[in-house]
């Protein structure tokens, strides 16, 4: 019984007597969950136009991250390094479309699935190898985030509200913002979306589908550059980002591979139900579920609705 | 049982027994059927037949009896002739294709009452013309499919008749009758008859006598050495002489193993999965390997091509003589020939299904040298022999070390030959038939008083002492200026060509030679793909301009060989044509083991043959043909004519006389 | 060419069915296996510790994941975390039981793992294809942090780490400090043949044609009255069982000990990298796979400082590192672009064409 | 042949009863209403034009669909929700309008595959392959060479599905489901795709399958030819409801079916 209230009443308890410790957990929750979105924003990009479930994304976000602060220190002034990543991530596109993409074609989703994952082992060893494997600093200032802190009060107590966090809230919407507009308003996006429906209809839009895996891909890469200038700031960047990204997965699951509204709710509903489980049930077992809880909410959700959020009911035909 | 009596192993059903007694556990059949090789010891056969034979007494067949045999090579059809001939009755093998008309006649000839056959087809085919034979009261088959809803007063499955056998093999007063029906047995008394398609006429129901069977059985036995190790996959027509002396009278007397095919389909698998050491086949069927070979070899790798080509030039040139053990051959030679065995001639022989053969036989037609060398080089101790279903096969065989692509061989151990006057072969031997069934006036026409048996083929021997065969004595003609005309040497030179399947040539009283070709199928298309000729049809593919030029330069060839000759050169070819269809059995224009009927086709083809004469450069023909499913129908075309420029004729020297 | 089948006929369906039909094959199967046990006896111990066994082991490992992702087309991304479970549950079970033998230990311990395999597999009945692997994905984290959160598992010992007891067969040390290359080889060479062999038998049988059934067409296997869940969840728990065991020979018969860090998700992709490479749904793809991924790194480690040095290129150990990373990247992508059925497909061609040999087809 | 606890039923007993089924796909109605009845040892025919619902009724009837209305009962047991394999089970076998074979395996492996509910061997003899593992799966490869020798298939025995012509494949379809030895075989347009000579061959195998083992058929079926030498008795559907229901004959005269299916499509 002391294990149910524990379970079952403790944490709500403690909810209510401290509300300020909510809405904090709350806030940090929406952060990643926003972030998480991002990057499973780059995933349904790619998985929508070309049906490559792209592992890379995950070493997307840090090797852009990487050439951004790399570039930097090699003494190139911060917007222009930031373009220049912008370049760099076109010829990535450019590249794995004609060596990756296109002898590939036509291949099973598992081949093409295997295909990014050796496209992770090459972007890690190039990254180490010109880089180096130690953690870098996010060049932060230097490309006008603010940093600092506010602290507010409300609820009986303090909340924190750092100001990245914000501006990492802030433009991250305004990316998946621009995102909605490009699909539904321009004729590529248009073209993207009749691509998901039948590669014949996209032919018809006058756009051949190599173009589109590059702009599917350079698109992806943009996405990736601002979650890792994002989650850089946060955690530094390295290599372990991409154990982040893998939290995409989850995200993908609970809002379905083709939704872009999808990617955002499941973002925040891994965000937000991971942080709250930590901070409140967590303890109860020493901690850390941070690192299995979002898979196993995706895995739960996924047995009471195995088509996700968004995803259309499936009628099997034989 | 009778000792005595036994030791005289005079008829098969003996021997079987004397097998089931020396060798009860080797296995004697096997039949690839559900997925496996089945196989039956002597014991089992030996059981078998012996119930099968009781079976059989109890449908009423009797000493002198007869049952007709119907369908492909099965185990059972097998034990069919032994359980007949066990109980004296005489079976009758008939070809399974023929169709229903021919086998009334054969069936209604040999006054057959029983008939086992294969399966469904089979019996619907005897059913259909039973009006022709009121004889005959019962049929039995070995397949039961689709047979299920048929009226079974009349029709018996094998297994029910051995069934009903056995049951009545229980009663020691019934065993003691069917082993006394056995002992009766006799080795003058008549053991088969099997009916020749021949090339004219009726067919003619050739008698044999077990003690002929036997010995020429034995002729083989002997002369191979054939033991009870040895593997046959019996795949021939049981009806036709060959398949019934190899895979029946020769397995029963070494007391080999005789493997049946799971159809006429996989014939080249099973061939391959047995591995057999004994081989029999016709020279097509040689030829057709070859051909597939070459075609296939062209789709390999450049090298692997390259590697290919230049052992078996190697082989050509030294493999012979290191299958006959001559000596004289460079050690290097030697070496290469053995690299080459491991890089291809193995591994080919391992694809024909010949890696354990010992000897294999082909026969019944002239095998081109270039085929005949081509198996013995990579290894295969392939032969030549000559006979005839009225020597029970045996007439000519190759000695080890003598084996020439030429000529036939030397005489059979037991075989006196004669060459008469107009260059006739003619033999005598223990192993000759007894006469036609009810055809008194031919069996006299064909076998002299002394017992020499007038083989219809023209032939000599040469300063070796090795017979050769140029045509049918009949055949060969005179063309107008008196030259020689003997069409099928010069048919055989053509069809050497792995292009030309069959060929008919015209030139007896006439001014010049021409003649019909066919094209292979299988080649020829190969050679379209390769080539890029694109074609619709058979009748397409053999009117092409480019295929005219391809067997014209064929032709060419032969002209140019038969100049070369002596006495052959008057009969170039002069103007030939290509048959717009192939030459089908089914249409009468080839016998059942796929000879030309010569005059048949001069009636059918008239026009055609008009317009080689009359110097016209095309022809309309057209003609019935009977499809697969047994309709009918008329195809027409028109034919074009090529003419062809000949040789000079060189100096005649004198032919060897016996050829006429 | 150098198959001579002509002769070798199948008289009963016994023989029809071998594994082997056909004489060559069974040769060269004895000769491997006389070759891999000399080599206990003709190789150094660098040969032994650090490509053999490891390759061994990695082998079994892979199999165990091919029997799932591969036979029964259910990708797995824990398998990891099921090695795992193995390599723990045999920690535990050789110390509470000491008296046991430990070869009993490691076959057990793969039970444990069999059970959580078969836990976590139950959603594959819902849930297929990319989905599936995110499920696997919750396996592998929810026990990588059990391995690190419960310090039961490893006898609360300080360090976090798993540690290899003195274990003996026949009064030879097997596991511990003391145990050589050699005898370790053997033992997980014996182990490696007799479960390939298992795993040989399963997948040819009924239970292989189930599960091929359910990868190829897994409608109409259940229409045929293969039930779906029980199939399934019997290929994660033979798969887990392989994982376990090969999880278990890892830590005590490689490494002598190990951290959790060891069962990674980095070490679910390596063993995923493997079964791709080598081919799916083929036991000796799997060996394949096995050797080229974790030997060519070793052989790269090799080579590539013998090109640059003498060029006078200096090449740091770090850097070959990222060499290798770049190049088993590259690698995997070629291969997929050129064989994407994997190195079995190159074999089983190559098989045919000596078959077939000197003819094309 | 038979599980026991089914009752057993003589020629010409309902052996299946569709009763007032309908089913529906959140706005769409591919059935609405339809009952037959299929009766043992019947060659059934269901027609209808394209997206009359013929295929949804089979998949109704072996499981693979629940209906949203109504029940089936099959062997005088009315089913509640029954899962596809529990279907087969049961004694329920089908083919499929796009060729449904495990494309991997061999045509030898398709159809011992279909006797996996007869094998019964457990995992401990499968895991050695010897004693009851190795007699039951010679035990049942005798029942499939029958099969195969019945199909006229031998020569294809070996070779993978994949590579086979659709012809073949269909018939080695066929094949897998015989092998289930059912009571009720659902043939999903069985000569769909074939030439004359094909059409013939798989007309005369089902007439022997029925003929021989007193296997129940319903079948689908296009060719109209087929359909009226094959069947004894004809139920077509239109837009997911039944019209009409009878002999043949009855059914070619049916004003309905006549102008509902006969004048459009052929």
């Amino acid at each position: 019984m002391d294990i149910l209230y524990k379970i079952f009443i403790e944490p709500f308890v403690f909810m209510g007597e401290a509300p300020d410790l909510l809405i904090q957990t709350l806030w940090e929750g929406l952060v990643s969950g926003i972030l998480y979105a991002l990057i499973a924003l780059g995933f349904v990009l790619i998985f929508k136009a070309s049906g490559v479930f792209n592992f890379a994304q995950g070493i997307m976000v840090v090797f852009s991250a990487l050439i951004l602060v790399g570039l930097y220190e090699q003494g190139v002034p911060a917007l222009l390094a930031l373009l220049l990543t912008g370049g760099a991530m076109l010829i990535l596109a450019l590249t794995v479309e004609r060596v990756v993409l296109r002898p590939l074609v036509n291949q099973p989703d598992i081949i093409l699935f295997m295909a990014t994952f050796g496209l992770t082992y090459f972007l890690i060893g190039f990254g180490e190898l010109i880089f180096g494997g130690s953690p870098k600093e996010m060049i932060t200032s230097e490309l006008y985030l603010p940093q600092g802190t506010t602290e507010v009060e409300m609820l009986g107590g303090f909340v924190r509200f750092q100001h990245l966090d914000i501006a990492a809230t802030v433009i991250a919407s305004i990316m998946i913002g621009l995102l909605a507009v490009f699909f539904s308003k321009t004729r590529i996006g248009r073209a993207l979306r009749a691509v998901a429906d039948s590669h014949k209809a996209a032919l018809s839009v006058g756009i051949s589908l190599n173009q589109i895996w590059v702009i599917v891909w350079f698109a992806a890469g943009i996405v990736a550059l601002v979650a890792g200038i994002m989650w850089g700031a946060r955690a530094g960047v390295s290599f372990s980002l991409q154990i982040i990204a893998l939290k995409a997965l989850p995200v993908l699951i609970l809002g379905g591979f083709t939704s872009i509204p999808g990617a955002i709710i499941g973002g925040l509903i891994i965000g937000i139900g991971e942080k709250l489980g930590e901070f409140y049930w967590g303890p109860l077992v020493g901690g850390g579920i941070e690192t299995w809880l979002a898979y196993v909410i995706a895995l739960l959700f996924l047995l009471y609705r195995p088509q996700g959020l968004f995803g259309e009911k499936i009628i099997e035909r034989i | 049982m009778a000792t005595a009596a036994d030791s005289r192993e005079d008829t098969f059903p003996k021997l079987l027994a004397r097998n089931a007694r020396v060798r009860p556990d080797r296995t004697a059949f096997r039949h690839k059927d559900l997925g496996i090789w089945q196989s039956w010891t002597w014991k089992e056969v030996h059981e078998i037949v012996r119930a099968y034979a009781a079976g059989l007494q109890a449908l009423g067949l009797q000493r002198g009896g007869k049952i007709a045999i119907v369908g492909y090579n099965r185990p059972y059809l097998y034990w069919t002739i032994a359980a007949a001939q066990w109980l004296g009755a005489v079976p009758i093998p008939v070809y399974a294709d023929s169709v229903a008309e021919e086998m009334a006649y054969v069936l209604a000839h040999a006054e057959v009452t029983l008939a086992a056959v294969q399966d469904q087809e089979q019996v619907d085919k005897i059913l259909s013309v039973s009006d022709q034979m009121p004889q005959l009261a019962h049929v039995l088959y070995d397949e039961d499919k689709g047979l299920r809803d048929y009226d079974h007063s009349r029709l018996h499955s094998i297994v029910s008749v051995i069934e009903e056998g056995r049951a009545r093999l229980a009663e020691p007063q019934a065993m003691a009758a069917v082993e006394g029906e056995l002992q009766a047995g006799k080795g003058s008394d008549l053991a088969i008859i099997l009916y020749t398609s021949g090339t004219t006429g009726r067919p003619k129901g050739v008698m044999l006598t077990s003690n002929a069977v036997i010995a020429a059985a034995r002729i083989g036995c002997d002369f191979d050495k054939l033991d009870e190790t040895d593997e046959i996959l019996a795949y021939l027509p049981i009806a036709w002489v060959g398949d019934h002396i190899f895979s029946y009278a020769q397995a029963i007397l070494a007391g080999m193993c005789v493997n049946c095919p799971e159809s006429p389909e996989t014939v080249a698998e099973d061939r391959r999965e047995i591995g057999a050491t004994y081989i029999f086949a016709p020279p097509r069927i040689f030829e057709s390997m070859l051909t597939l070979t070459m075609v296939r070899i062209e789709d390999a790798s450049a090298l692997k091509r390259g590697m290919f080509h230049f052992f078996i030039r190697h082989a050509n040139k030294v493999g012979e003589r290191i299958l006959n053990r001559e000596a004289g051959i460079g050690l290097w030679d030697r070496f290469l020939w053995h690299v080459g065995n491991v890089l291809v001639y193995a591994p080919l022989r391992n694809r024909f299904g010949m890696t354990r053969v010992r000897t294999g036989y082909t026969a019944g037609e002239a095998i081109g040298p270039e085929i005949f060398r081509f198996y013995r080089s990579i290894g295969v101790n392939l032969k030549q022999l000559y006979g005839q279903t009225e020597a029970g096969v045996y007439i000519t065989m190759q000695p080890d070390g003598e084996i020439r692509a030429d000529t036939v061989g030397r005489p059979a151990p037991g075989i006196e030959i004669r060459i008469a006057e107009n260059g006739e072969v003619l033999y005598r031997s223990p192993g000759v038939f007894t006469g036609y069934y009810k055809d008194e006036e031919k069996t006299t026409e064909t076998k002299t008083p002394d017992g020499f048996v007038h083989s219809g083929d023209a032939g000599f021997f040469d300063q070796t002492g090795h017979l050769k065969i140029i045509d049918r004595a009949k055949d060969v003609g005179k063309m107008r200026d008196g030259a020689l005309f003997p069409p099928k040497y010069i048919e055989n030179k053509l069809k050497f060509y792995p292009n030309i399947k069959e060929t008919v040539c015209f030139g007896d009283g006439r001014d010049y030679v021409a003649c019909f070709i066919n094209i292979d199928l299988v080649a020829v298309s190969n050679w379209a793909e390769r080539n890029g000729v694109v074609y619709a049809s058979y009748q397409e593919l053999a009117g092409h301009p480019l295929v005219y030029d391809m067997i014209e330069k064929h032709v060419d060839e032969v002209n140019r060989s038969l100049a070369s000759e002596p006495r052959m050169g008057g009969a170039q070819i002069k103007r030939f044509l290509i048959l717009h269809k192939e030459l089908d059995a089914d249409d009468g224009e080839l016998t059942r083991t796929q000879k030309v009927r010569r005059g048949f086709i001069a009636d059918r083809y008239a026009p055609l043959i008009q317009a080689l004469y009359s110097g016209a450069t095309e022809a309309d023909i057209s003609t019935e043909v009977t499809f697969e499913d047994g309709r009918k129908g008329v195809i027409s075309a028109r034919v074009k004519i090529r003419d062809m420029d000949l040789y000079p004729i060189e100096p005649a020297t004198s032919l060897p006389e016996a050829a006429e | 060419m150098l198959y001579r089948e002509a002769g070798q006929f199948k008289t009963n369906y016994v023989a029809d069915r071998a594994i082997f039909p056909l004489r060559e094959d069974r040769i060269g199967l004895g000769l491997i296996v006389l070759v891999a046990y000399s080599l206990a006896f003709l190789g150094n111990d660098f040969l032994l510790q650090a490509v053999l066994i490891p390759f061994l082991v990695f082998s079994l490992a892979a199999i165990g994941l091919n029997i799932l992702t591969g036979y029964t087309g259910l990708l797995s991304l824990g398998t990891g975390a099921f090695m795992g479970v193995g390599a723990y549950a045999c920690y535990k079970l050789m110390t509470a039981f000491p008296e046991v033998n430990v070869i009993v230990w490691i076959f057990v311990s793969g039970f444990f793992s069999a059970g959580i395999g078969a836990l976590f597999g139950l959603p594959s009945l819902r849930i297929k294809g990319f989905y599936l692997a995110v499920a696997t994905l919750a396996a592998q984290f929810f026990l990588q942090w059990c391995f690190i959160r419960i310090p039961w598992l490893v006898n609360y010992n300080v360090s976090g780490a798993l540690e290899a007891p003195l274990r003996t067969l026949f009064g030879i040390p097997i596991v511990g400090a003391t145990a050589t290359p050699q005898t370790r080889y053997l033992v997980v060479l014996t182990i490696v043949i007799v479960l390939t062999w298992l795993a040989s038998n399963l997948v040819h049988g009924r239970i292989g044609r189930m599960w091929i059934a359910i990868r190829d067409m897994d409608l109409a296997a259940e229409l045929m009255g293969i039930r779906p869940l029980q199939t399934k969840l019997l290929a994660f728990a033979v798969s887990s069982y392989y994982c376990g065991v090969a999880g278990a020979l890892l830590v005590f018969l490689w490494y002598g000990g190990a951290e959790y860090d060891v069962f990674n998700i980095n070490q679910s992709f390596f063993i995923l990298f493997m079964v791709i490479i080598g081919g799916l749904g083929s036991l000796i793809g799997s060996f394949f796979g096995a050797a080229l991924i974790f030997i060519m790194p070793i052989v790269l480690g090799i080579v590539l400082p013998a090109i640059f040095e003498p060029l006078g290129i200096p090449i740091a150990a770090e850097t070959i590192e990222h060499l290798r990373f770049m190049i088993v990247g590259a690698l995997i992508i070629f291969f997929l672009i050129v064989e994407p059925h994997g190195l079995a497909r190159l074999w089983q061609i190559g098989k045919q064409k000596l078959l077939v040999w000197p003819f094309p087809y | 042949m038979r599980a026991p606890d089914h009752p057993i039923l003589a020629k010409g007993d309902v052996l299946l009863a569709v009763e007032n089924v309908s089913l529906g796909f959140g706005g769409v109605k591919a059935l609405t209403d339809v009952s037959f009845d299929i009766r043992k040892s019947e060659i059934r025919a269901i027609i209808g034009p394209n997206g009359a619902g013929k295929t949804s009724m089979l998949n109704c009837i072996n499981g693979f669909y629940y209906p949203t209305e109504g029940s089936i009962t099959f062997q005088g047991l009315k089913r509640p929700k029954m899962r596809p394999y529990e279907a087969a089970r049961g004694g329920i076998a089908r083919t499929f309008q796009n060729v449904a074979l495990f494309k991997s395996m061999s045509t030898l492996d398709n159809i011992m595959a279909g006797r996996s509910i007869k094998m019964r061997s457990n995992f401990f003899w499968q895991l050695f392959r010897h004693g009851p593992a190795m007699r039951e799966e010679v035990e049942h490869r005798k029942v499939v060479e029958e099969i195969i020798d019945f199909l006229e298939i031998q020569h294809i025995r070996k070779t993978p599905v994949g590579r086979l012509p659709y012809g073949l494949q269909k018939r080695v379809e066929l094949a897998r489901a015989l092998a289930m030895e059912p009571e009720l075989l659902l043939l999903d347009e069985p000569m769909a795709g074939m030439n004359l000579e094909e059409k013939e061959d798989m007309s005369r195998f089902i007439i022997e399958v029925n003929q021989q083992f007193g296997t129940t058929i319903a079948l689908i079926e296009h060719d109209m030819g087929v359909v009226m030498d094959l069947s004894d008795r004809v139920v077509v559907l239109e837009y997911g409801r039944k019209i009409a229901d009878g002999t043949p004959d009855e059914v070619k005269r049916d004003q309905r079916v006549i102008d509902a299916y006969l004048g459009v499509a052929h």
